[in-house]
């Protein structure tokens, strides 16, 4: 079956989520992922949005965090600062997902501002919403985002969410009990944090990607683990399931 | 009782030049036409708090009433950037915007110690985050017991915070559900609260025990403003305009595409415009 | 799912001597079939934790299953003393008792805390109370902005909660309406937390979206126990039985007459005990 | 008419509540005069009871503070630490009801020993509850107790919450904003708190008692007003409506 890579990366990134996991789950990538996992083989799966919906299973992907849908099939949907402090911080979530504008090796990264100077950006971008306490609250943290030079980079202009800080260690001397990113799925590979050093290092890379695109595609000197395995194409029970929940999407949002 | 009044009275009676504003709704019950009868009656050098600031804000920006926004994540969501909040904090037309950013966890708890009556918030936040190094209104306290760091921010007290709720009944008791995001901190945390609602309603006696109301006598001014919501959505009334949202990012891309439209739908309307943008999007079921 | 199970594996797997154990019920869903289960399993030394201990707290300690108790307010509502609470205290009968005594405010903010996954709670209260004197877990800190003197409390950490709640769905989601109290939080904050039920349904499709709901991940046990609040009551179900809340002061007042009591009232009966004791209270409606 | 001396408390601390006042109303003698207030001159007085009953219209009187007709009939019903944190705290309480196990003429209350140690009383009572907080949160405190010179000292055991302090400058001297105990009224009399001392003086002398017995009845040096007139008897409305309320307390909790 062909598939594209956005798919391949979608697919990568839903095979991770567990079946007893509890996500917090941002708009885009994540929410494909994670609603992929729920369809396919992750059907328990809780799913939690910010604007408050728990354990909501959405026929059709939200364009916003807060569409109707995630509150019409939720469990329960509580109040922005509930979530935050009851859900959030209480330790309750498993798996965070993060995407962002630029990430480093450490998994730190930057969805503030492009250029380093925060009161003079060269680009204000929205900004970090959740991700700062999201990053140190979850269990750990799977980062989902196309690659590209541009976007994975050796300094990031702004540390908008801690990953394993500027040196791998910063976690630890901060006192953050959880383990923050551990897994980086992309259109070309999969990567995971190295135990040793905190940086990511690529473990898998998706059929028909060689090293040097996904060298070219990296900021920083990638490093390849000492096994690397092919990631295993999207099969057809997820293709299917992914592409008629993108097709429900797209005549859900054409709708209105 | 003059509790309920016209949404021009309201705007005119409670929101003035110079004021802390809230104009709450996380994605949910947005209180669009509120904002654009503040825009309406030139209101400036407002300091606006939003979580997350969308069209209403990209549009009071745009149009000159922003002296600074207090915010969390300012984008149009699933679309892109607010255009002219970039306009103006980039290139400070139609002035200069100043900002000061937190991260949600902290605007929540702001909100949250706002309507607690406390002067700041507590929790565990910020660790190895950049905005503690740029914004001074974040601080860091011990736990008295365990010496834990912890993050603090000033409490959220708007002189005037405004939303948009499914319905009052006959008393002005305020009833929201759905997502609820931060609206009722938000209403208890100001010195003043107006609300607009889809409809007003005898009695709420078939409402949950637990159902988020808001007493009448928390609240300065309650409009009925049906479609108030638009582009937003009233759970229960009508969908998410995500076409909207979406066909928002070239108006605002230029100025002078977003002064016609502006001009167009926001200065030569009235609330009364709403209920029609709402009428072919009916709520769900 | 091995989350329904019996209210004997309930307590069993869960509560063991030595625990920080929290039965809530804020006068409404008072979870006594459990409590009395406790009893009849002998746990000893446990740490109970509740703002308002009543006739379940008097009869856990009466039958020396308490070494401390953290409360707000130890009485029998709207009756007088807790006799059995009272004898231990200030008579070591079974044994010693300590007491660890705050405010309700200090209490309800220190569960809040708890399910926020905080060490301390802040908030404003203790002013020139007596309690801060005697009570070396209430401390006060500075607001980082403003100077102001707020008291502090560890937040409170259960090892196991105990509720009672209307209903739960298939799945053990669990419903709680009405007089919520602090039941939310006393489960989030607890490592491990049970709840007894009036009735299991099918789904909550017909719930309030915004109603008090426990997911099943956060719970250990769901055990159905009809009547399992009584004498306290479940908005729906039975009315609170205030009759009994009388007779039980003679009851208590004497040791001899509360162990016989509670020799036939709870060491040889069963948690199906319960259900005839609300058949004759229906709730009003 | 004929009355009670319980029944004159009733009715004099019911007149003191205003049609637009919010109302943390305890259970016993402050839930009877906050809801005679409510069926009399009061129609539109808000009733909050700790329990999270937010503008609550009982048709009988509660035996506990969370009685299930509490709820049934309020505005709406939120948590408890919701109701400490946004309601209490939060400052929108305009009168405060307390009574205690004793007094002094600060307005300081003992809800919690008898005895002066706090670790081994002479009796231990239930404690303080939401005393501490209310004492200060609330716009004014008014305190409804029957008279009698073992329950109105001159030091009280333990200070369970502020009046005005040990000095009547405590409330000043600690920051707390809110006014304090302004109003008692017992049995024999109505005090209110001299603005120069803060000490309860009589201001009003129930009809038929006379100042030595108010004098008898008071652990301290009581002073009396210069202008101490005579509280009006109640009337028949007053009466009625209290009379018909305590009937319908009577018979519904009988019939459980």
């Amino acid at each position: 079956m062909n598939y594209t890579p956005t798919e391949m990366m979608t697919v990568a990134a839903a095979r991770a989520i567990r079946n007893d996991d509890v996500c917090f789950v941002g708009i885009g990538m994540p929410s494909a992922a994670c609603n992929l996992a729920r369809l396919t083989h992750a059907p328990d799966v809780t799913l939690i949005y910010e604007s408050g919906t728990i354990g909501t299973k959405p026929d059709v992907l939200p364009l916003s965090i807060g569409d109707g849908e995630l509150c019409d099939t939720a469990v329960t949907t509580v109040a922005v600062p509930e979530m935050f402090r009851y859900w959030l911080q209480g330790g309750r979530i498993s798996v965070g997902f993060l995407g962002a504008a630029q990430l480093d090796k450490y998994g730190n990264l930057n969805t503030t501002v492009v250029g380093d100077d925060y009161d003079n950006p060269k680009v204000r971008l929205p900004g970090g919403g959740g991700a700062p306490e999201i990053a140190t609250s979850c269990g750990e943290i799977f980062i989902v985002m196309k690659q590209s030079a541009r976007g994975f980079v050796d300094n990031i202009d702004f540390m908008t969410s801690l990953g394993h800080g500027k040196t791998g260690t910063e976690r630890e001397s901060l006192g953050v009990k959880t383990k923050g990113p551990s897994r980086l799925t992309t259109d070309l590979c999969i990567m995971e944090t190295d135990p040793a050093t905190r940086e990511f290092i690529v473990t898998s890379i998706h059929p028909g990607v060689t090293r040097e695109q996904i060298i070219e595609n990296t900021g920083w000197a990638i490093r390849f683990a000492d096994q690397v395995v092919e990631t295993p194409a999207p099969n057809e029970t997820e293709l299917s399931a992914l592409r008629a929940l993108n097709e429900r999407t797209a005549r859900a949002h054409a709708g209105q | 009782m003059t509790l309920f009044v016209s949404l021009k009275e309201a705007i005119a009676e409670n929101v003035f030049d110079g004021d802390v504003v809230a104009l709450e709704g996380f994605t949910h019950l947005i209180p669009y036409a509120a904002g654009h009868e503040i825009i309406r009656q030139q209101r400036k050098d407002l300091t606006l708090v939003r979580m997350t600031p969308d069209l209403i804000y990209d549009q009071l920006i745009g149009m000159g009433c922003v002296k600074k926004m207090i915010f969390s994540w300012g984008g149009n969501p699933g679309v892109g950037s607010l255009r002219r909040f970039r306009d103006a904090y980039e290139k400070s037309w139609p002035h200069k915007l100043e900002i000061e950013e937190h991260s949600h966890a902290a605007m929540a708890n702001a909100y949250e110690a706002g309507a607690a009556g406390l002067p700041c918030a507590v929790f565990r936040g910020y660790l190895g985050a950049g905005l503690a190094e740029v914004n001074p209104n974040i601080r860091f306290i011990e736990c008295p017991f365990t010496g834990e760091r912890l993050a603090s921010v000033p409490s959220i007290r708007p002189d005037v915070s405004v939303i948009h709720a499914q319905k009052a009944n006959r008393n002005g008791d305020v009833l929201i559900e759905g997502i609820v995001g931060v609206q009722k901190e938000a209403v208890l945390a100001a010195k003043r609260a107006i609300v607009t609602v889809e409809e007003i309603v005898d009695n709420f006696d078939d409402v949950h025990p637990n159902a988020c109301v808001l007493p009448n006598w928390t609240l300065k001014a309650v409009v009925k403003v049906p479609g108030g919501a638009h582009p937003s959505y009233a759970k229960g009334y009508y969908e998410r305009d995500n076409a909207f949202y979406k066909a928002w990012d070239p108006i605002a891309s230029e100025r002078e595409t977003f002064q016609a439209w502006m001009q167009d739908n926001v200065l030569n309307q009235g609330p009364e415009a709403f209920a029609e943008r709402v009428a072919f999007t009916p709520a769900k079921q």
